[in-house]
């Protein structure tokens, strides 16, 4: 399967998606769209037929950023905002990984949204999954970037944050981002497709997961009425991406554009020298 | 605000004082520049040229006595280029910039001058301003020709005019 | 002559060459079998400030800037005035230049011999003043013209033969010029093979030669030219340098690649630094190892970029938030940065833990003609799990601290690493055993390590001690030297590692000692407290801490140890 | 009973509505003219995860959990072993629930009452187990049942008199199930204004009282609470709060907000102090007043962020890059989170710079029925320039170094701030004069000025002396006072001052002591290694250093204490 | 003048352009672009006639960030990247100020880019403007993010950064910026009214203007003979705007974004209350 090499993963295997779930029991809120997101990871690392050792999932703090411990792969629980730079290290210096970065709209797009623009111009063969769920659930339900302008329910924006809310779909497109979807924790399998077809698609992949907080947001458990598919195939061409993301309303899913782009790769050398060469410069 | 119509008496007086005037910072500018970039010579000659436009400008304002005339800041007149013309590119200093390169630039600016004012002696409709203007292009004709000859008191660059054996400087 | 060493400043205003003409004269020292330093000063403009190079060349390896200079040498005198605290001139001292010296310079008394080199190099074309000036002052010290001939050729040779037998010809009429200039002779000594490097690329060297493969980093002076160093260098062995958006990107970057396996290595400054902690503290907690590695310059904030201070001491030692040992380890010399970017990488790959780098301005911008450091090698490794184990624990409390780490691809040692206090498994615990066990490991593992004598350069004996580190220490064993003949002997200690403290070895280091006087490049005493936090040293303490941009002189030591024992 | 204050752990799984209980049982107790304290301890899930509720109700103020409890009320068993170390029970001690007790508990030999609170609940509909064990529990320590009724009265209101009337029920079932329960009556001894605050809050409105007007910051535990309260108190007084992208952000919109005059704070935790450290410096060197409230939780990394520590000493310290003085405050009990808070505005202000309040976890969060703080004013304000004046410098050096500062809008004052090294007009000057010149002006405008005795809480005398600060105040003193029967008499010392430091009043205040214990909550022993940087005390100095997540407890002193004078 | 009003600066003045210059001699290099860039700031202002003392202008750290000092404004000279919200915090707190925040493509979009995310959304009435000249000028020349992937003049990225540029334009606009223009400092009295344009528009406004470093970039001399007026009026809809600049060359100059959202107002009560009121809540 080409597309596990791709992710760099090296052996195939033939796993269910249960033997990706490690033993440490999730410490989300029932009914937290996280769950859902987590089975579509396993479901989907199972279809990609990826041996767990061979993955590395990243996250910040938050919620969703609790995800790492919960599978059976390699991860790193590091810190607020900066799972992406972590994770470009790491695939740039193991091209062999399959590596996946997961955690929230904070995480990502406030303390993170540096790292997420430039993440998307560089093209690393990485794919980050971020469970929207419009708050800071974390630490008790502050307004994101992803937030409506008047949710007034957060103590420190009671009147609302009366700031535009974040697009990230269209922000990744205009950074540069190669591969950008949409899915629902509404629907775990629809995610785990959109997540296969994400760590399969060469470079950066970006993945919005619509993923309620119910504790903080309970009305967002009504998203599953909203979502729907997209109406027409992902394209390949920006200007067409942006004209529709402009105009998006959030709740359409699935792949919406795919890019075409090389990932990158480091510089490297035709002929590896040794370290006593590189002394050679100094010798008056 | 209204742009300024130059082929008027006093749009054409606000125009021609602009020019001196905007010559004369930005010669001062340059100046500066190559102060603090130890190019002696060359800031030696811009601050020459400020005070020669800066006498440009003291003539106009007394031709123009009491008058009062349009007002507008720079970016409301309509020059042919977007810039005054007597004012050169502000991308066309160096640091190590000779003089024949600097009074090169001085050069272009005061033909650009000459033009200008041609122009609106060409198509100036106003006898009184196409008057003017015939006067000022001859002015600026013989500031060509006295700055052509200054020239001539220095070497062409040569061809390495602007190597640096050592390296830019870094600071923050 | 007493001392070996002469020193000699070049100054001009940009264009003129300057520092080309400093490093050709280094360079040309060098082939000639002698040492040597330079360091540079400008002004703040990127192009046509006014530049000085500043040089001492000596029979023996030299470290520090001289207290004052024999030779003062203006290819013009534009601006030159602002580098007269920098150029320390007496009566001994010749100037060299155009006539209109600067009353800074004048005053000194210095011989002054008139040398237009604009004008020499006005006389036929191709011929450039600072090749002229740097004939005249190679002669002057007796440098072969040879040498000089060849270090230009080098220069130049890709501008063609004519632009060669330019600059050859003007370094024999500088040499012509040297006429009624009183000169100094300095005879070779030198057997050892001679490298030409600066601080930061030795630093560069160590790290590779420590097996960092991996570099992120955000430029900032005065740590970019190691960088630039890197980039390439890391290419050709098979590495890699990424430029990063910015220090968080940077250092989380190496956590990445180092949790990979990789080592992995930054360099910045003060301001980077600062940026960085928050996820040290991460490497700290996660047990990855990584290297940081901070030129200083002045501070506070952006402070003053292009000098040298020793003043992010303190949030070396201290600026992470929470518990969070790690180890600091600061080169005592130029050359010392290649072995103390080294150290540091294998410290920081054994102990899985972060390691800061104190460099500085003046280590790091020195280019110094040194014998070629010797090579070290440490046998230790990072510990890696190698095989499966069903109940592998990354944070196993294991004797000496040190948990082999499992790195992604080997099958059945799945873990989570992470900055949450967490169990032995990794899985993250706020209860009251987890904590104490993970705080005292992540001590305890660097308590325990033998780091050997490379912990501190000790010398002399004696009741009267002096305590510094980094680049003060060059300046002070100057000034312990000078002492010497007048019967004044001096202790010196100066700790290379600064974190963990190492209290027993210090105690045996100050055995005896009566009175100690800490020196440091700092405002407030930051290397002066920070010996009375951690050793708390029972002889009376004195401190000389001078903030910069001056560098510390030889002279200003000395003068400040007799201060102190002016009774004694 | 010797001890005048009873301790209650009421302990259930997530929805049992132990917290509320608690709070209303706190709220009763100040009803009653008593004083008392609630912290909260829960398990890592955000809903539904087990929690305690630990008070402390007493006839005096208390602002430190006990050695031990006398309560144990358990609503139901779920998980409630996770709180074993953190709920000392002993024989005397007196545990109600359900049968299944945790062994973790029945090993205290603890008197057991066997009361079903759901089973009691179930009897008729609205009954809540809470409720229930409230009426329980208010009992047992003698409340007046009117002063319970009123408390739910208040919360419950709006639900509808159906649900008001249903408390009011469960509560008497409750006080009527004390049968055969011990029961301890404390009594009402005060009689001034009591609040029922968090340190969180009083911290809120210190910083409203000391002038700010200005908040920016970013969630973070256990900071959120003080921005929670300051959004709605700003808004109501003419002020704002920001919540900005992150702490870069949120300190850098501090130096805007008081670059324009208004008087800024952020609060925040140890990984957003070490974000904001580069800005802080620039604060400092721009010498723009900004106050950052760091609550802090354990450490290192993410830690334990839901528990107290006192580790982020060191970077509030020693964490800004380069010779950066600023001013450290450290609030000494939940009450002083008040005066603390307003004092570094006040100060930040007056000395235009940068002042960091370590606050921590439980003084921030912990509810305390305290006497109202008394008004404190500071009549000092920003030094503000008031006129247009041809030769302002921005940067001058006068006597006592604070320079005016002028406010944009002011005619003909206009200057740039700057963070790189300046002279007196702001001007970027790497100048050795300029850099000597400011670095002394922002050292010497905070030594000079005189912080009179708020800069320590000092008490009794003799030669041996406790020191400490922070939070471990409250601990230190109770265990002091336990010991003062024996005869065993200790002076204490407790700075709220940390930077800058004041050597000769602390000499003043050390004179005669022979041997000191420093106490504080951390692992590393931060404090202790200031006292002696900075004050070098000549007494023998021991350390006890302990850190979190379980708070120092008063025995854990007397323990220390015993242990460190057992023979003297 | 209405802008004047928006712009919170309540006197009127009559100055000259010059008069908006301070006596400190800028650093740069002859033939930097920022020359211009400062003319063109003073000739904005002073068409606008606002008072000197009104004004006030945040900039980080480069070259181009050197420009407050160069100003008779008040001004602060902050750190690296974080001129966009120190700014935010003035403006928020003195809303009677015009405030202007200027600085470079490193400072802006590098390790301050997401601050420029975020002030994008928040919507604060100010103008920045970027002199872009797609290098880090002040540290030597290293590519920025606006550098094209093939320049490979800094020994950092010897062949080349090999990554996506960074389109500040575009991404301005889909993170909800309310004036996007471009300008170049080829002709100073185009930017200078660009800039006025902007600093009258209420919101957030942000200007790129093409500024060629010298130094590390000669080539860029020749920018001012590419350069071009954008062939149509200024947009007030984002789709339309979102087309145009998903495909623009870099070098069209106008306004090319207008839109009509709100500026942000912080919060603030219709009765103020006293700090006395304040403690009422606590009292048991
Ligand atoms: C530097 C820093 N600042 C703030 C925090 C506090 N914090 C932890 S998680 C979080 C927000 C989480 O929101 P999101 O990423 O959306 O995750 P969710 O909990 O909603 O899944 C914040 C502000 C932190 N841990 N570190
Ligand atoms: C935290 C920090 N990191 C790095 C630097 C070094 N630095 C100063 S300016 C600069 C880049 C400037 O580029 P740009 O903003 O494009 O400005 P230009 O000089 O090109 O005008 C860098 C990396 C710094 N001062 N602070
Ligand atoms: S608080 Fe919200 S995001 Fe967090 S676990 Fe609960 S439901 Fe999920
Ligand atoms: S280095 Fe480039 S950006 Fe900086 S001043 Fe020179 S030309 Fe301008
Ligand atoms: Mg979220
Ligand atoms: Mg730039």
């Amino acid at each position: 399967m080409e597309r596990v090499v791709t992710s760099g993963a090296a052996t195939e295997v033939t796993l269910k998606p249960k033997d990706y779930k490690s033993d440490i029991k999730p410490v989300w809120c029932p009914g937290c769209g996280d769950f859902s997101v987590l089975a579509a990871i396993t479901r989907a690392l199972a279809a990609l037929k990826v041996a767990p050792e061979n993955v590395a999932v990243i996250s910040g703090i938050g919620c969703s950023s609790r995800i790492p411990a919960y599978l059976d792969t390699y991860g790193f629980h590091g810190a607020h905002g900066r799972a992406l730079p972590l994770a470009t290290g790491l695939k740039i210096s193991r091209p062999d990984l399959c590596v996946l970065v997961a955690g929230g709209d904070g995480d990502g797009f406030s303390i993170g949204g540096n790292h997420f623009l430039q993440v998307c111009r560089r093209n690393v063969d990485i794919t980050y999954i971020v469970m929207d769920n419009q708050v800071y659930g974390m630490t008790k339900g502050q307004a994101s970037p992803t937030t409506e302008p008047d949710w007034d329910r957060s103590k420190l924006t009671p009147h609302g944050t009366r700031i535009n809310a974040f697009y990230p779909l269209v922000v990744a497109l205009a950074s540069g981002a190669n591969f950008i979807a949409r899915a629902s924790s509404s629907d775990p399998n629809g995610a785990a497709k959109v997540i296969g077809e994400a760590i399969g698609h060469p470079g950066f992949s970006f993945v919005q997961v619509l993923s309620p907080c119910v504790t903080f947001r309970p009305e967002q458990r009504d998203w599953k009425k909203i979502v729907r598919p997209a109406p027409i195939e992902a394209t390949t061409d920006p200007a067409a991406a942006a004209r529709r993301l402009m105009t998006d309303d959030n709740f359409y899913l699935g792949v919406l554009y795919k890019g075409n782009r090389a990932p990158f790769e480091p510089d490297s050398a035709g002929q590896p020298s040794t370290e006593q060469e590189l002394e050679e410069e100094f010798k008056v | 605000m209204n742009a300024i119509d130059v082929t008027e008496r006093p749009g054409f007086l606000a125009y021609a004082l602009a020019i001196e005037n905007e010559a004369v910072e930005r010669y001062t500018t340059f100046a500066e520049q190559m102060d603090v970039t130890n190019n002696r010579e060359a800031a030696e000659l811009f601050r020459e040229m400020a005070r020669l436009e800066t006498l440009h400008a003291k003539e106009i304002e007394a031709r123009i006595g009491g008058q009062t005339l349009p007002e507008g800041a720079s970016c409301e007149y309509a020059w042919p280029d977007g810039e005054s013309p007597e004012a050169p590119d502000f991308s066309d200093t160096h640091y190590l910039m000779t003089p024949y390169q600097a009074l090169t630039l001085v050069l272009e600016a005061e033909q650009r001058a000459v033009e200008f004012f041609e122009t609106i002696e060409r198509a100036g409709t106003d006898e009184a301003v196409r008057k003017m203007a015939a006067e000022f292009a001859k002015e600026e004709r013989e500031h060509v020709r006295r700055v052509r000859q200054w020239r001539e008191r220095y070497p062409p660059p040569e061809r390495d005019w602007d190597d640096d054996p050592d390296p830019p400087n870094q600071a923050e | 002559m007493n001392d070996p060493a002469i020193s000699i400043a070049l100054v001009g205003s940009g264009g003129s060459g300057v520092m080309t003409a400093g490093s050709l004269l280094l360079e040309a020292a060098g082939r000639a079998g002698l040492y040597g330093m330079m360091s540079r000063s400008s002004g703040p403009q990127i192009r046509g400030g006014e530049a000085a190079a500043l040089l001492r060349i000596s029979t023996r390896p030299v470290f520090c800037l001289g207290n004052r200079f024999d030779f003062l040498v203006a290819i013009d005198w534009a601006n030159a005035e602002r580098f007269a605290a920098e150029i320390p001139l007496d009566t001994e001292s010749t100037i060299v230049g155009d006539d209109d010296i600067p009353d800074e310079f004048s005053a000194s008394g210095a011989t002054f011999k008139e040398v237009s080199f604009k004008r020499l190099a006005a006389q036929s074309a191709g011929l450039r003043p600072n090749m002229i000036a740097l004939g005249l002052i190679g002669s002057a010290i007796g440098l072969p013209p040879g040498e000089l001939e060849a270090v230009a050729k080098k220069l130049l040779d890709h501008k063609g033969k004519a632009t060669v037998e330019a600059s050859v010809s003007a370094l024999s009429i500088g040499a012509a010029t040297l006429d009624g200039l009183k000169t100094i002779d300095i005879k070779t000594e030198s057997v050892a093979e001679l490298w030409n490097i600066s601080g930061n690329e030795a630093a560069g060297l160590g790290a590779v030669r420590g097996g960092v493969r991996f570099v992120a980093a955000y430029p900032i002076t005065p740590a970019t030219e190691m960088l630039e160093w890197l980039a390439p260098a890391l290419e050709k062995i098979g590495g890699t340098l990424v430029q990063a958006e910015d220090e968080l990107a940077s250092v989380n970057q190496l956590i990445g690649a180092s949790f990979g396996g990789t080592p992995s290595l930054t360099a910045t400054s003060g301001p980077g630094l600062a940026l960085m902690t928050e996820s040290i503290g991460l490497a700290v907690a996660s047990e990855t190892p990584v290297v940081v590695v901070n030129v200083m310059r002045g501070g506070p904030s952006t402070g003053i970029p292009t000098k040298s201070e020793q003043s992010d001491l303190n949030i070396a030692l201290y600026g992470l938030h929470g518990d969070a040992p790690h180890l600091v380890v600061a080169p005592l010399s130029v050359s010392d940065c290649l072995f103390s970017a080294q150290w540091a990488v294998h410290l920081a790959e054994t102990l899985q833990t972060a390691a800061i780098v104190l460099s500085d301005q003046s280590l790091a911008q020195t280019r110094a003609v040194i014998p070629r450091p010797v090579d070290v090698f440490f046998g230790a490794r990072r510990a890696v799990q190698t095989e499966a184990w069903e109940d592998y624990e990354r944070y196993a409390t294991v004797p000496g601290g040190v948990s082999p780490m499992a790195l992604p691809g080997l099958t059945g040692c799945q873990y989570t690493a992470d900055g949450l206090e967490h169990n032995t498994q990794g899985t993250p615990s706020s209860r009251v055993e987890d904590h104490a066990r993970q705080l005292d490991k992540r001590r305890d593992k660097l308590a325990l390590h033998d780091y050997g004598d490379h912990w501190a350069h000790i010398d002399g004996n004696g009741p009267m001690a002096i305590i510094t580190w980094g680049s003060s220490l060059a300046p002070v064993e100057e000034a312990v030297e000078t002492l010497a003949p007048e019967g004044i002997a001096l202790r010196v200690i100066a700790p290379r590692l600064l974190m963990p403290v190492q209290p027993e070895r210090m105690a045996a280091a100050l055995e005896g000692v009566e009175t100690a006087l800490v020196v440091e490049q700092s405002h407030g005493g930051q290397f002066f407290h920070y010996i009375r936090a951690f050793y708390a040293p029972e002889c009376e303490l004195h401190s000389m801490a001078r903030p910069g941009p001056l560098p510390i002189r030889p002279a200003d030591v000395t003068h400040a140890i007799r201060e102190q024992w002016r009774g004694s």
